[in-house]
């Protein structure tokens, strides 16, 4: 058996005396999609910004490509894409800078796709218009546009439907599905109903999990 | 998998990055004026709360400039990092393979251009309503030219450790002032020897050493802040 | 919010940018003419034939720029004010953007008088600057006109611009008063100023006529740089009414 | 439909606002002492910048007790509604049928409760660490009771306006200072006149006549400025 | 037939000269829900802002009761709960401290509904944390729980389920079938599909609406 991607051994966690988890353990191939599943408050952007590297209030081992995190950080962070409640972008630059600007820090990414991106995502004709003037939803597409460009092969994604429209929703699917494919990975956390079967994994968190 | 890390070179991560803040703010450049009409103010202020008289401004004036340019960086200070935890720019920058330490010294260079730069060029202006004698001119413009961008740098460290919490605009205050006291007693230190006639090759040799020092130090503590703030 | 008081119809149409274009499209030539020449006679005669001032010599000349720009920019505040608060009871448009207008020529204004009379100042009292009364809230005018100027300019919204502005400048206009007192108490409790800025010199006749002149030649010319700045607000607004259309095809 | 807008009294919706700004305040009470550090540091800054000699500071204490209980309100003002903008408090308080002009007073003497009195207590410190003169105290004292709630009354304008922009604190001081100045003159004109023994009756009471009409018509500024930039 | 309890007449609003809407009318009965629709960016917040009295930037009319909204801001305030893409939730108050305020500023609520209304959201528990230590959902369902209490006639409610997870969006949907069966009236945006059928209309912004 080859060495999963990332792999998470035995972690714990709690918060304000709340134990969200503990001895939580999985494993990450290439190719697969984990989906983390749990009602309100169970942990799941928790889990997500331990798993980054956001966080550090946590016990348990993490490695990446069979190595402890800690020696492989600098490699990790290049090959992750990390979408977050927060869409990490500037009000005052327009979707093309904020684009371009993170093309520039992230290495593993291809700067000639930011336009195209922008046009997949629904945000032609947007190209100069300060994201401060774009809608709810439009704002996150703007970030959502990464995912068009980035050759990272982890996308760790959080609630990354929210305020997005119906049809949007259908194609960043879509996306995840065809990342999957190439042999990308992916753990992501959504309150939709995902319509991806192939290589879907499922990981429960907190008691009672609606279904 | 790392090797496209390599190619963009860290410079070139350098360069990026303070002109994009520079842009941020170029877009919002009625902001720039603002911690200049506050120096100016300040320096408005004083006369207008303690005495007119051109003989007591001329003894005050070099620690008056040099209070009020400490303030007014002191005021921009917190902005520095706060749209960029608020809108999760931060959690992206630190989430890259890039060392955090560069990027945060592109951001406190785009800082110093847009706030302490202005305020060292807007200086001699003070300097005149506020009766400076001549002979301290150059040495005040001297002196906030190596002093201002120590500030911009340690205000940073108190604007990294702030930035997680609610309200931080008055916290960092209290955390970075001490720290502003050698610079200003060196910055005014030099104005004074100035107005007297004494050398000042000494104190803004100090003042050059500080700034040395917090260009290599500063920027790995502020790092080590932002983890800190975003891992809260 | 005040409703609507009845008003008289003409200041309705004011309010109309169209019919406000339109008349200063008109009043335009005049204003020009009578302001270019006002200030060509009020300079000629002021600089070159007003008779020389027995004590500060020639320097004295640049009364001639500097009281008519002292003067303006207060008055510019006032019109400025009034034009918010216009815009604010009254909704209308004209007045919104003449306020906006303003903001940035009084602070021209405020900017030379202080200019002139800093240069003045050098000659005269021997240093640029002194913390007096007069020269106090003039400095204090231009930091308003400054924040007027900075926060129309920060805020995206052009109506709601408009309207922090006008509150701003009516904050503002409740304090010019409280401003100029305290400042003038202030002053004379603490320094004895050798100079009188507020004392008129008593001047001859081929003295004063050039300044009035000039003051008048000042007034005239801001209403032409006020009603340009209007008109290119008003169509800049305006660009996608019919009217406009048919102006910029008709070019 | 609207006669239960009758039952809640005004004055108790004006409690009850006070009290929840009062009980956030408390909140983060670490907050609190910010403005209080700061306040004694521009004190501090001010001799090391300035100069430590004793009669010297006699003659400029009342000034910079002044200058820097203004700056320590300016540099508090900017968060007085940003929290409530961001969070959307501000939407539900405009929204409200109550007079926003009330809830917006009720805002104004919480924040006062918590930095201007605050400072006002802690004004004879530091006019006895800058040695100001005796018979000069008790008119610090009563001149700050009277001038800091104008203070924070005139900086929420400047707050209601600037709050639905990225980066206002700096705006705000541009906007604001100017206003400050009557204030300034009349507070440090009542603490010279003391100190020289003259009355100070009479600066004492246009300090009350600007408050009491600052009470009556900033709150309708401020409302008008709050609706103005949540409609942005 | 009786005067509807709002009327929106000729409406208009341009944002950076990209008109959203123009020309549209549409009045609002009691007892009805109004689903507003249309992909991001259409102008949906827009127009619930411009409802609620929140923006100001258009033209056109609104009724309420049959008056112009001008002159009945104080008895509409009264009788609408607005729910925007910000919860209106302090982060440092309580749940309870949060609601407890919003029922002192706004008459048309049952104040001793705030504990009842919490547990219903589901933080029964978590009454005496501070906001800032609760999930994005949870921070939703504290303002969502304004539901349970408020006694307004008219909710407008601007995408209420974001981040909330499958069960608390059927018990929402629930309340807001039960709200207009009561004769109350809802305006909502929402990109989920929407399980109420009675007495929903729906109107369409922008030009292409996913189906
Ligand atoms: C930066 C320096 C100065 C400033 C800001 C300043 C400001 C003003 C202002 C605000 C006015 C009032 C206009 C009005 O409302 O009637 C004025 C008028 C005048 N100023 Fe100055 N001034 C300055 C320097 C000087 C100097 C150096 C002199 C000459 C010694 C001077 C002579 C006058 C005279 C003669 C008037 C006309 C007074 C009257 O008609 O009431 N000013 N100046
Ligand atoms: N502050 C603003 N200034 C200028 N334009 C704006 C502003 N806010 C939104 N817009 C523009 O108005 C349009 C409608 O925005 P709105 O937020 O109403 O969309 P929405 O239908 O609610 O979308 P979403 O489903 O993404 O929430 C967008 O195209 C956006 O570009
Ligand atoms: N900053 C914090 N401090 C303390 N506790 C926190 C903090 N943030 C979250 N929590 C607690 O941790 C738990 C999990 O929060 P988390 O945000 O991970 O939930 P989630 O599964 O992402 O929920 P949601 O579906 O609402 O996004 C919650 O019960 C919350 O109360
Ligand atoms: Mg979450
Ligand atoms: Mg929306």
């Amino acid at each position: 058996m080859s060495t999963p991607l990332l792999e998470a051994n035995n972690l714990f966690c709690e918060r304000d005396e709340r134990v969200l988890f503990e001895q939580l353990s999985f494993t990450l191939n290439a190719g697969e999609i984990l989906q983390v599943e749990g009602p309100n408050g169970s942990g799941k952007t928790t889990l997500l910004r331990i798993l980054a590297g956001l966080s550090t209030a946590f016990e348990g081992e993490l490695s990446w490509k069979g190595e402890p995190m800690s020696d492989v950080r600098d490699d990790f962070r290049a090959s992750m894409l990390y979408f977050g409640h927060l869409p990490g972008v500037k009000a005052t630059l327009t979707a093309e800078e904020n684009l371009r600007w993170y093309c520039a820090v992230h290495p593993l990414t291809r700067i000639e796709g930011v336009h195209e991106a922008l046009a997949k995502v629904g945000l032609r004709g947007y190209e100069d218009v300060p994201c401060h003037s774009l809608s709810a939803g439009q704002n996150r597409r703007v970030s959502l546009a990464r995912l068009y460009f980035s050759e990272a092969p982890l996308w760790v994604l959080d609630e990354p439907f929210t305020a997005i429209d119906k049809r949007g929703v259908a194609e960043k699917e879509a996306l995840i599905a065809a990342h999957a494919a190439k042999g990308g990975s992916v753990i992501l956390t959504t309150h939709h109903e995902l319509a991806i079967r192939d290589n879907v994994r499922q990981l429960a968190l907190g008691g009672e999990i609606p279904r | 998998m790392s090797e496209p890390s390599v190619d963009i070179s860290l410079t070139r991560v350098f360069w990026i990055t303070l002109r994009r803040d520079l842009l941020l703010a170029y877009r919002r450049r009625n902001d720039l004026i603002s911690p200049l009409m506050f120096f100016l103010m300040v320096a408005t202020l004083f006369p207008l709360g303690v005495s007119p008289e051109p003989e007591f401004l001329s003894q005050v004036a070099a620690g008056v400039v040099w209070v009020a340019a400490l303030l007014a960086t002191l005021l921009s200070m917190d902005s520095l990092f706060r749209s960029d935890f608020d809108d999760g720019s931060l959690e992206q920058m630190l989430l890259s393979p890039q060392p955090l330490a560069l990027l945060v010294l592109a951001k406190v260079v785009a800082h110093w251009t847009v706030s302490g730069l202005p305020l060292t060029i807007l200086a001699p202006l003070l300097g005149v309503m506020l009766y400076l004698p001549g002979e301290g001119m150059s040495a005040l413009i001297f002196s906030l030219l190596l002093g201002t961008p120590t500030l911009s740098l340690i205000g940073a460290i108190g604007a990294a450790l702030t930035v997680g919490l609610r309200k931080g605009g008055v916290l960092i205050t209290l955390l970075v002032l001490p720290l502003y006291i050698p610079v200003l007693i060196f910055g005014t230190g030099a104005v004074q020897a100035a107005s007297t006639g004494l050398p000042i090759g000494g104190y803004l040799a100090i003042l050059g050493a500080i700034l040395a020092l917090g260009v290599v130090l500063t920027p790995l503590a502020v790092a080590a802040g932002l983890r800190i703030s975003v891992s809260n | 919010m005040a409703k609507s008081w009845k008003m008289p119809k003409w200041f309705y149409q004011l309010g109309s940018p169209r019919w406000c274009y339109e008349i200063t499209g008109k009043l335009l030539p005049g204003f020009a003419i009578v302001a270019a020449l006002l200030l060509v006679v009020g300079a000629v005669w002021g600089l070159a034939f007003a008779p020389e001032d027995y004590q500060q010599g020639n320097s004295f000349r640049i009364i001639y720029v500097h009281v008519p720009s002292a003067v303006l920019a207060q008055s510019c505040y006032m019109l400025m004010a009034v034009a918010g608060a216009i815009s604010l009871i009254w909704k209308m448009k004209v007045a919104d953007m003449v306020a906006k207008s303003c903001a940035p020529l009084g602070a021209t204004l405020a900017v030379l008088a202080l200019a002139t009379g800093a240069i003045w100042g050098k000659p005269t009292w021997g240093t640029w600057w002194v913390w007096d009364a007069r020269l106090t809230s003039m400095l204090i005018l231009l930091f308003l006109f400054i924040g007027v100027y900075s926060l129309h300019h920060a805020i995206d919204n052009e109506i709601n611009a408009g309207k922090a502005g006008a509150v701003l400048s009516l904050v503002g206009v409740v304090n010019i008063p409280i401003i100029k007192y305290s400042v003038e108490w202030w002053n004379t409790l603490h320094q004895t100023s050798t100079f009188k800025v507020t004392e008129k010199p008593a001047m001859p006749a081929d003295m004063w006529i050039p300044l009035l002149i000039m003051v008048i030649g000042f007034y005239c010319f801001f209403a032409v740089s006020l009603m340009l700045r209007t008109r290119a607000e008003i169509l800049e607004r305006e660009k996608r009414s019919g009217w406009v259309r048919d102006l910029v095809e008709a070019r």
